[in-house]
């Protein structure tokens, strides 16, 4: 297995804020920077961004639960332990670029970003009240927000064309963009995995948040995708088939693109919507919920009982 | 994806007055009901879905044979309606209005309206509605672009009776339909059952300084609050619900051009190419005066806010209203 | 191998002017119809096509010559031996349903309407000159045209709507689409794929004008689209490769539709673009063409020529 | 996809009178050639292709890092050309114009202009310059749709000369632009060097009667035709070539308004929601006067003609134009 480095560019900046193998990754984390976290961490880390979506689920208009919670392990190994980011210069031309192509799962995005720094915590308590930057799929120019996105299926092509970008201009960053499993359904994803796999985009990563839901139901009973590692194999890309919510997992699979230099890599993650509160897991209504006190408060118990065991 | 509390009007029925004033309705939730009546009739009625949450219970366990879904694939949802309707069906495609108007815009236009099939594309999320959703769910350019398809019939209604009224209207219609709703309850602003004419005006207030013509649920009832507060002002301001876009009633328009002292048009979507551009169109042709047009500003918002904050801070209110009104018939200097 | 008629739903009408196996396909021609013929007239049939595309490529804004020509033995046996019409009736309620998705090869179509009776051959001389209803793609209610197409990525859609209508009113008519493979670009190609692919549309077929080129050169330089058949495949289709030249062959395939029962077929027919024509064959410009009138005696000569090998 | 057979004016230099009045020449190639000379110059210029034709062997050949073909797809044209624009560089993403305001709207509206990046997008085949090529290749709401975007600057050169000012002239622009093109040979309007100023229309003919606002190759040079016309009835009709839809340059309608006795719109496009609906915009705000919008009414041609035949039975020709001046100066009755 490759390490996330060696796959870099020769050029990349040795003063990365973001993973470097073993010990070196450990060592490499700068004095005031939240992160990166080392591997024993992320548990907290993914446990605390599920507490800060079903805080921001309170809302008025309550957020996108159970995306928010089936991204949330996803999001936490990427921003704690992957990506090449300055929270303290969210432009440094060296960085990795992230999407949130299924943006209405912004709350786990948010909260990824508040535990790194780009915004400040109290600010999550204002998530989708007058006023806020932070809207139900996130807004532009909210630092650490490299896109807007809300509409399905325009993720894949941004991180395509930076990706495209980057390596025509011999940068080192790298382009990652997650995906819904619903959102598979748009042509334009398609589009998109065509013409990144035609180009061998190998610092381009797209993660597939795999819960086998969408709002109407089940995908396989919607419009079903499966074989869905067939699918991006044939249209030119590696796929990587991983536990979503296997922190070790993701982090050792991530630390290891591109999967096969030349292709880009799809993370085909294995998730449940919902996940880490039983009142949600696998539930289609899990989608979009607004939690009054009540609903919270059992939906807390549950989160932390789940973690207990 | 959440329905209000309350219970809308049963169809057919007008609701009644005292909560009707105090909660509002969503046009969604009568729609939908209302199209499941007219599908239990009409077997060539078809829900088409694209993901859009609801629909599959609500219509699809109980017309299962009738219900197709196509998943999250707007411009594929518009081919496959405009496919189903050539073979004589009737197909009601769902989905929000930015995708609609302009995710899956060229297949409405070539497939749907360039075909002249009778397609009934049912959006959401018009306007502002989807407010605190962010840019990328606001649809403040869909009249512009609907507007500009060939036998489209482009409908607003202004409240969930308007609605019932305008999907039975527009159930015969022989080519495509352009059906334009809101998200959550809006305030009612009928209160008593009256005749909907597709095509035409429903003159709300008459009046006889000023004419506010406006067109979608705030705009409507923000130009009813203006109207109350100009008559204080001693202005009698006449107040048209364009509910229907296109064809537009240019009769109506004309007449307000020619008997009042302008045309204030107010809309939830941008000040270009909607509504306020048809009536400035109609008014050129033959009777030039002064239109104020209130409408939304072609920026995309950098935080957020619900549909009527949303609305007022982007310059569509009573106040602006009133003001332009009134500036329309007491030219200052 | 089972018969066109054994997966026409019973409800078919008995008085189809389309194929019918063996003897009965031969004896079914009703009189006055220009088809359907015998599979021993298809060659002449396929040749003339080709000398009409030739003759209108001569307006004055030529016409896609390369796209036409690859298409023609398919449009040939398609229009004479499979699609259940009724030249005089165009509307028929039992026929077979066809969308030329890549519109441009409008002139193939355009002959294929004049040999079966859909519109006067005369009326091609009018191709693409001005008050003419024959325009470089097919326009809204040319007779035999259901659909108008010239955006490339509609037509699977169309087709798709169309199979799945008839299938749910239990009506007995199939949908065809012919598409280019650089058309197999475009997202929109895809979404429908996976709905006809999901609904299991065992009326529909796909016909993919394999021929290796787009506007820009090779399929392969400009996006890949191999594995092909894998990607059709994946997305829930039955895929059965032909040489897009072999009459017989071609003829054979669409008499044993569908290939897989419950599933929709992609017919991946292998063409060269310019096909019989040794000047355009296998040429990137042949593309569009507008012929002089000695190019046109050129490619008439070439036409002869490898016709009579 | 044939070029021209004659040649393009040298870039930079204004082409030779004799044959200018002869031929008229290609925006396209003008500005295909103006393309690779600005990448030449600049390694943040880039090429961005989808299957048009001529662009892979002009631009791919020469400069083959920054040329990138996404094949026929032009919603993710419009995605990929944000993405890389928003790592610094200054994407030129080409398709035909129906299919970059249609086909890729939402991409367009959302990645590009939603973001305020500086993605070029420039389309041929505009308004009915597809004439042969039937209703998919006619691209006459396209200005009703870009109009919408925000952040957009939409620039419609008159002809060749104009295209290469135009081209020059926004090579810095910070923001996203739409430069509409036809696809072939039209009539040079321009026959000597001039300064375009992006945003401000240019009087071609001055004139206080009456005045013409025309936008697009034919339009303009029609409108040209129309004033010496005109000027034989002793009418003298301002000519303004609207070279920029958006910003639209507001001050030059407003003093036609005022100093007019009405203004005629010409434009390759709809009645509604281009051209002449932005005019009549922005005279109802301040200065009402009547307009007169020669243009495409909104049905699809159900037989072909070339761009000038096809746009003279839409009613855009110059007889329409002098008619419509005419009766704008002196009404009848
Ligand atoms: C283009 C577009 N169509 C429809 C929607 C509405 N929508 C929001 S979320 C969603 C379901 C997404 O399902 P999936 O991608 O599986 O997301 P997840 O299960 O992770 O929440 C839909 C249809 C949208 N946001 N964008
Ligand atoms: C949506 C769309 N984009 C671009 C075009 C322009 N165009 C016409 S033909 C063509 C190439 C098509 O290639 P292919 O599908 O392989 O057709 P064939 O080789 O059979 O001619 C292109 C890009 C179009 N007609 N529609
Ligand atoms: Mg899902
Ligand atoms: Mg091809």
């Amino acid at each position: 297995m490759t390490t996330a480095l060696d796959t870099a560019p020769a050029t990349a900046a040795p003063d990365v804020t973001g993973p470097v193998d073993g010990a070196a990754r450990e060592a490499a984390v700068p004095p005031g920077a939240a992160g990166p976290a080392g591997l024993a961490d992320l548990a907290d880390l993914a446990h605390e961004v599920r507490e800060l979506v079903l805080r921001m689920g309170t809302s008025p208009h309550g957020t996108h639960v159970g995306g928010s919670l089936s991204s949330a392990d996803i999001l936490t190994v990427l921003y704690h332990r992957v990506l090449r980011l300055r929270p303290e210069d969210p432009a440094w031309a060296e960085r990795d670029w992230f999407v949130l192509s299924k943006g209405h799962a912004s709350a786990a995005l948010y909260a990824v970003l508040a535990q790194r720094g780009f915004i400040d915590r109290a600010e999550l308590d204002t998530y989708s009240r007058p006023g806020s930057r932070l809207a139900g799929h996130p807004l532009r120019r909210l630092p650490g927000v490299e896109f807007p996105t809300g509409s399905l299926g325009h993720g894949l092509s941004l991180a395509s064309g930076v990706a495209l970008a980057l390596r025509r201009t011999g940068r080192a960053g790298r382009a990652f963009a997650l995906l819904g499993d619903g959102e598979l359904q748009e042509g334009s994803v398609w589009e998109a995995a065509m013409t990144a796999g035609h180009y061998g985009l190998d610092n381009l990563v797209a993660v597939v948040d795999r819960n086998g839901l969408q709002i109407t139901g089940s995908t396989e009973d919607c419009v079903g995708l499966e074989p869905l590692g067939e699918r991006w194999r044939s249209f030119g890309w590696a796929t990587v088939e991983v536990d979503g919510h296997d922190l070790a997992a993701l982090d050792e699979v991530f630390a290891s693109l591109p999967h096969t230099p030349g292709r880009p890599t799809a993370v085909l993650a294995r998730t449940v919507k919902g996940r880490g509160v039983p009142l949600f897991e696998g539930k289609k209504k899990s989608h979009s919920v607004q939690l009054s006190p009540r609903l919270f408060q059992r939906a807390m118990t549950g989160l932390n009982a789940r973690r207990a065991r | 994806m959440t329905t209000p509390t309350i219970e809308a009007a049963p169809p057919g029925t007008v609701p009644e007055p005292d909560w009707q004033e105090r909660y509002g309705v969503a046009s969604r939730d009568v729609y939908r009901r209302t199209l499941v009546e007219l599908a239990r009739e009409d077997p060539r009625v078809f829900c088409v879905d694209s993901d859009m949450g609801g629909l599959e219970t609500l219509f699809g366990e109980e017309l299962p044979a009738q219900y197709v879904n196509v998943g999250i694939a707007e411009a594929n949802l518009m081919g496959v309606s405009a496919g189903m309707a050539a073979t004589g069906l009737l197909p009601y495609a769902h989905t929000i209005s930015g995708f609609a108007a302009t995710r899956a815009c060229e297949q409405l236009k070539v497939d749907v309206a360039g075909n002249d099939l009778p397609v009934r594309v049912v959006v959401t999320h018009a306007g502002l509605s989807a407010g605190h959703y962010g840019p990328t769910h606001h649809a403040v350019d869909d009249l512009a672009i609907v507007r500009t398809l060939p036998n489209m019939t482009v409908v607003v209604p202004a409240d969930a009776v308007e609605t019932e009224y305008a999907v039975r209207a527009t159930a015969d219609l022989p080519g495509p339909l352009f059906l334009r709703l809101g998200r959550a309850a809006t305030p009612l602003v009928h209160h008593e059952p009256y005749e909907f004419r597709l095509g035409e005006a429903r003159l709300l207030r008459a009046g006889d300084d000023v004419t506010l013509v406006a067109t979608g649920p705030y705009p409507v009832s923000m130009a009813l609050e203006a109207h109350e507060a100009l008559a204080g002002m001693g202005i009698s301001a006449r107040v048209l619900n364009m509910h229907t876009i296109k064809p537009l009633d240019r009769d109506a328009v004309l007449r307000a051009a020619r008997e009042t002292a302008g045309i204030v048009t107010v809309e939830d979507h941008l000040v270009a190419g909607g509504l306020g551009a048809a009536v400035a169109e109609v008014v050129t042709e033959e009777a030039p005066c002064r239109v104020h047009r209130i409408g939304v500003p072609d920026r995309f918002f950098d935080h957020v806010a619900d549909e009527r904050e949303l609305l007022v801070e982007a310059g569509v209110s009573p106040e602006r209203i009133i003001r332009a009104a009134a500036s329309l018939v007491r030219p200052a200097g």
